[in-house]
């Protein structure tokens, strides 16, 4: 026997449950601004979520699935990202849409049942998160192959959760982007969970991060609850991939604190306890310890954020409840460029019956 | 009594399955411990254990290619796609092999496989949750595609359809899941797998339909009957085969036919069963055959989805329409 | 002059995309070097480079999902699945993104994207080689199905697919890739993409049909006519949208149709014409709508495939038995 | 940064191109009968392989996929296996099928466009070669998870080409494999071509093998042009998922000598010395020298089995164009158990249409 090729997976944690250090940090972790607009972004994104809930829980917002305790992760996400890269996200990366100018009402809208959710005024390429678990990271690959094909520098970064990588458009996805060297991130939200099947039974890999190993490149395991870690690799990964040195895959352990979606009912299948030992390293509470330890935040600062996160929610809450209802034409108008006939006469249909 | 709904009444018959035939095997995504996102698994996994009802690794292809697999050594699995919407990843396996083992082994290998989706709209679900596609797999040989619309046939179609040695797209419709109760004698007697039932006995007009749409066809039937127009109703439930016998001999008898379903109207089921009905019943045809249904659009995320489904109103207003011929 | 067969027509049509548009990028199994295994791609890679012209992984959702990603930014992915029988891994791809982005974003991104298979049987190749499923994408709005007949169809229907700014399923009849040569000038101009194409005009019967089976079409029409039966020959060419309009125009001069397609018969796309002639031109009719088309099996192994294929002696008969009515 | 997983992918040769040992060898090396009739079945496979391009050329079959030059590891998977185990292959498995009862016959008949070539008359199990890339190897996963619920003692083995390691299904399937410790085997044939794509396009990995990585178990690359690694590395395969303790990834590195299919003109896109640089390694000179050198083998036992080989083939040959043609109501009778009301129609009309 001879060794054909060898590898190895590296895990990296900066922050620990407590928000103390476990070793030297990274340069931004002293730039003030950049840890307190994280900070910020994932306390408006608390918000923003626990309201989203409400709304669900009295009629009015669909189906939600909360991104609570996922926050680090998905704002160190959006911030790593320029402008005009661009995002495929899976449905719990609220945080890095807002950063990329997603507004809070267009998500309240998409999960209200409103197609114009999906519009993005502030965000021309960003695609809409995919429901079809998956699919997106093949999106990514693609739009990256066109940022290269252009010469462009621009990168893609998409997301999805663990459970999502035992579907076959995910490693179809990492393969390409390998065999290709495309500018793409892809970013798994390993929190434990899919729906009721626990991470263990998802696959026999002892980390997600090694399935980058089956595309030819690296692949690193970090903890997605420390803000810190989260925005250096994920920050380093694109930075990579600007240079044109191709993909990565970035596994950042987290834990859903929340059920699947409003539709779900966690107690069904899982250990209250279980819950509760998560509850201690989540990330917001780190995020705090780690900023008051090193002084950029008090509890007066605190209370404000709060008042104002709170605030900018029901603003957004108020405008979500007025907005008009969507025509009943764009039903048809947006099926093709140009209407076919046999939708001219079902248009006129729904119109009519509609008066 | 045993008053069920038609979600229950789907438990059932997996469990009578479960309990009496050691080859049935129940999977998909959380059909285990969470007993399905619908509860159509419910306590199935506490009853038989977990070499019984289990749950995969969260991959549709995966799924339809070990039901592949395991059929043809001889297990029966009821695999569940957790939405009609996220079939699609398992379409190659379905439409390339569970389809075609058999007739490709002239009978040396066969699939006795049930698919199982909850399907169609006007649960206020997301996006891909609300699907009709039905018509995708009818027109696939090989396949058998059932869809109950009521507790008592979604108990004795779906024993016909684990029992059946072939594969069969089991669709159930997720509006009705929790619409009535009917009493569901555990009696392990199942329905036929090529026939309609005719609900209603009229005849003016004859209306066809198929799961959750059944109910506003119904209904649609009880308020002609008070307007004085009497009609055959037919639940289709086996779009394929298609019992096309039963529909024909109904419009021969009324000379008008309206049909009636949830998918987008263009290449849907509704086609065919006019078609055929053209082609073997023209000269009985009193009035043009009508379609109610969906328009030729994707279902619209929730807020409007109302505007899209076929209506109790739509479906007079064509039986009305017919009527003047 | 500038003789060419329906494949080397694709040829040309890319050809002319690849040089007057940036944009266009031509991929898949096998389309690079090799030119594609029908040579639809040949020389391309040559003449415009590895990054406008290149192989892909083997993986077919990843062809269409990539596409996707390419559209989204702009490009005009003009992708090759290898046969139509290797697109099912694709469809979920396909139909729940492709056909939805621009109305799930209400405009803000679409794909112009063409997915282009040789599809059809008749060429002797092994199992899943000789598919003819276009039903099942014409069912799924948001997509177009285009089929070309001719070498000239050919080229100019492609112009307008890779033109087009939706996502076009452009399914190209290989038996008939090399039947015939037609002068088909280089000259960019594209042909509609909402048009049936009429090929012959009668007032006896109207014949429709598309892809391959148009070849038998128009054989039978000429037999038919020295019989003194005269038929408007239709070539749909368009599957979706559906240009009914010229389809009734026709049946309701003649009162008589025979539709023709190679696919199973059951929820093909001639159940969807048969039932819009039934439905708008009933009482034009003297004679039930007639179905010839392959028969409700798989597409057999090739040793048998000529009894499968509609055949033009069916065709004959079938407007025979018509004209008794 | 702390190592959070290792993995090193192991590379096995005994015999080299001459066919001298590298290595010591494994005890079944010395089993003369074992060793010959490996070798016996390369040498008629290869006797059936260029006579079914004969007859393809002849216009007596249809497009046929030649398995030249990639005998040994197909022999050797299929002497590997137990009876009762189930073969869930690809199209280029002859060696394999035929040492599982699967007659030449069949095999003649199947790429002659006649469904009968399935039947597999001493096979009741082993799934007809896949022509969908890459689905056969959930199939495999499927009968080995029945194996496994019925504590059979089976194991299956699946067979696919480098290039549809990049399908989603092969993926999907490893992982459940992985997840669940199937009694699964996954042979890869690494013959350097996808029909005109070289294995280096296709995936940016530097070993096929460390895919299992990515299912969490693992794999191992073997030389595929040495007999004596590829019953050996299968043989422990099967042995490791006979013993319950789960799936391997073996891939074998060989080369397709051959065009990709009768339909295919491989001069089209590689060089011809890429190609006769291969036949130095291709395997049956090589087992050849093995035998000879041990003293298994001479040119006598050679010249008999030429003849003996050939002898069967014409047999098959003439069995194959002799065969009457398939009932038409073959062509309705196996869509389902029982004929339904629309096929008895369609049914009768081609069978008086063939009157
Ligand atoms: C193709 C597909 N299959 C199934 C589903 C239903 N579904 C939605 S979320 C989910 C679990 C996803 O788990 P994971 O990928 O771990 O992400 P998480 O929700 O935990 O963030 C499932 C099965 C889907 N949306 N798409
Ligand atoms: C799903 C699917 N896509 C495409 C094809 C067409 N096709 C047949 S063989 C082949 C190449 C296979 O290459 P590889 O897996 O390396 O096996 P090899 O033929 O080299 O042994 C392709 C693209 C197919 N049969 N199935
Ligand atoms: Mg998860
Ligand atoms: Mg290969």
């Amino acid at each position: 026997m001879t060794t054909a090729a060898e590898f190895q997976i590296e895990y990296l944690q900066y922050l620990q449950a407590d928000g103390k250090a476990k070793s030297d940090l990274p340069s931004f972790a002293s730039d003030e601004t950049l840890m307190v607009n994280l900070y910020k972004t994932m306390v408006q994104v608390r918000a923003y979520d626990t309201k989203a809930i409400a709304l669900q829980r009295t009629g009015k917002m669909g189906t939600y699935a909360s991104t609570l305790g996922q926050e680090a992760l998905s704002a160190a996400t959006g911030a790593a990202m320029q402008k005009d890269d661009v995002f495929a996200p899976y449905y719990r990366d609220y945080a890095a849409q807002i950063q990329r100018s997603v507004s809070m009402l267009e998500i309240y809208q998409y999960w209200g049942g409103d197609e114009r959710g999906n519009c993005y005024q502030n965000n021309p390429h960003d695609f809409p998160m995919s429901v079809p678990i998956g699919s997106q990271c093949l999106h990514a690959a693609g739009a990256a192959f066109a940022f290269k094909y252009r010469k462009q520098n621009r990168v893609a970064v998409t997301t999805i959760g663990e459970g999502g990588t035992s579907e076959g458009d995910f490693y179809e996805a990492l393969n390409v982007a390998g065999a290709w060297k495309l500018p793409v991130v892809f970013v798994v939200n390993n929190n434990q969970w899919a729906i009721s099947v626990p991470r263990g039974s998802q696959t026999a890999c002892e980390t997600i991060a090694q399935k980058a190993i089956a595309a030819g490149f690296e692949g690193i395991q970090i903890d997605g609850n420390d803000i810190i870690a989260c925005r250096k690799i994920i920050g380093d990964a694109i930075d990579k991939a600007r240079r044109g040195d191709g993909p990565t895959l970035v596994e950042a352990i987290t834990y859903r604190l929340c059920d699947h979606t409003t539709a779900d009912d966690a107690s069904r299948y899982r250990e209250d306890n279980e819950v509760t030992n998560a509850q201690e390293l989540e990330p917001i509470k780190r995020t705090r310890a780690y900023l008051t330890d090193v002084g950029f935040w008090n509890d007066e600062k605190e209370a404000a954020l709060q008042v104002e996160c709170k605030k900018n929610v029901d603003a957004v809450v108020e405008q979500y409840l007025n907005i008009e209802q969507q025509p009943l034409e764009n039903l048809f108008d947006y099926h093709y460029a140009e209407l076919p006939a046999n939708l001219v006469e079902q248009r006129q249909e729904v119109i009519e019956g509609s008066l | 009594m045993n008053e069920l709904t038609l979600v229950d009444a789907v438990n059932q018959a997996i469990a009578h399955e479960l309990a009496s035939d050691p080859d049935v095997v129940v999977f998909g995504e959380d059909v285990g411990k969470n007993g399905g996102v619908f509860r159509a698994t419910a306590n199935l996994q506490d009853r038989f254990g977990e070499n019984r009802v289990f749950d995969t690794p969260l991959a549709e292809s995966m799924i339809a290619g070990l039901s592949i697999g395991m059929s043809t050594q001889g297990l029966k699995p009821v695999a569940e796609f957790q939405f009609l919407g996220f079939i699609y990843p398992a379409f190659n396996q379905i439409v390339n092999h569970a389809a075609r083992m058999r007739n490709r082994t002239r009978g040396r290998l066969h699939c006795p496989i049930v698919f199982r989706a909850p399907f169609g709209g006007g649960i206020h679900a997301p996006e891909h949750h609300s699907e009709s596609t039905e018509a995708l797999f009818a027109h696939i040989p090989g396949l058998r595609v059932v869809i109950p619309s009521s507790p008592v046939r979604a108990y004795g179609l779906l024993l016909a359809a684990i029992r059946n040695p072939d594969p069969v797209i089991f669709l159930e419709p997720k509006r009705i899941y929790r619409l009535v109760k009917q009493d569901v004698p555990d009696n392990g007697e199942a329905l036929p797998l090529d026939a309609c039932f005719v609900l209603r006995e009229g005849s003016d007009v004859t209306l066809v339909s198929w799961g959750a749409m059944m109910h506003e066809t119904l209904q649609a039937a009880n308020q002609l009957s008070e307007q004085g127009i009497q009609a055959d109703v037919i639940d289709v439930a086996t779009i394929k085969p298609l019992d096309i016998d039963t529909i024909l001999n109904s419009v021969e008898k009324t000379g008008r036919c309206v049909i009636v379903h949830e998918a987008a109207r263009s290449f849907g089921v509704g086609a065919e069963i006019a078609a055929q009905i053209g082609e073997k019943a023209l000269f009985s045809l009193h009035a043009p055959v009508q379609r109610v249904t969906g328009f030729d659009i994707t279902m619209p995320y929730f807020k409007l989805e109302k505007h899209y489904m076929p209506s109790v109103e739509k479906i007079i207003a064509a039986v009305n329409h017919t009527m003047e011929f």
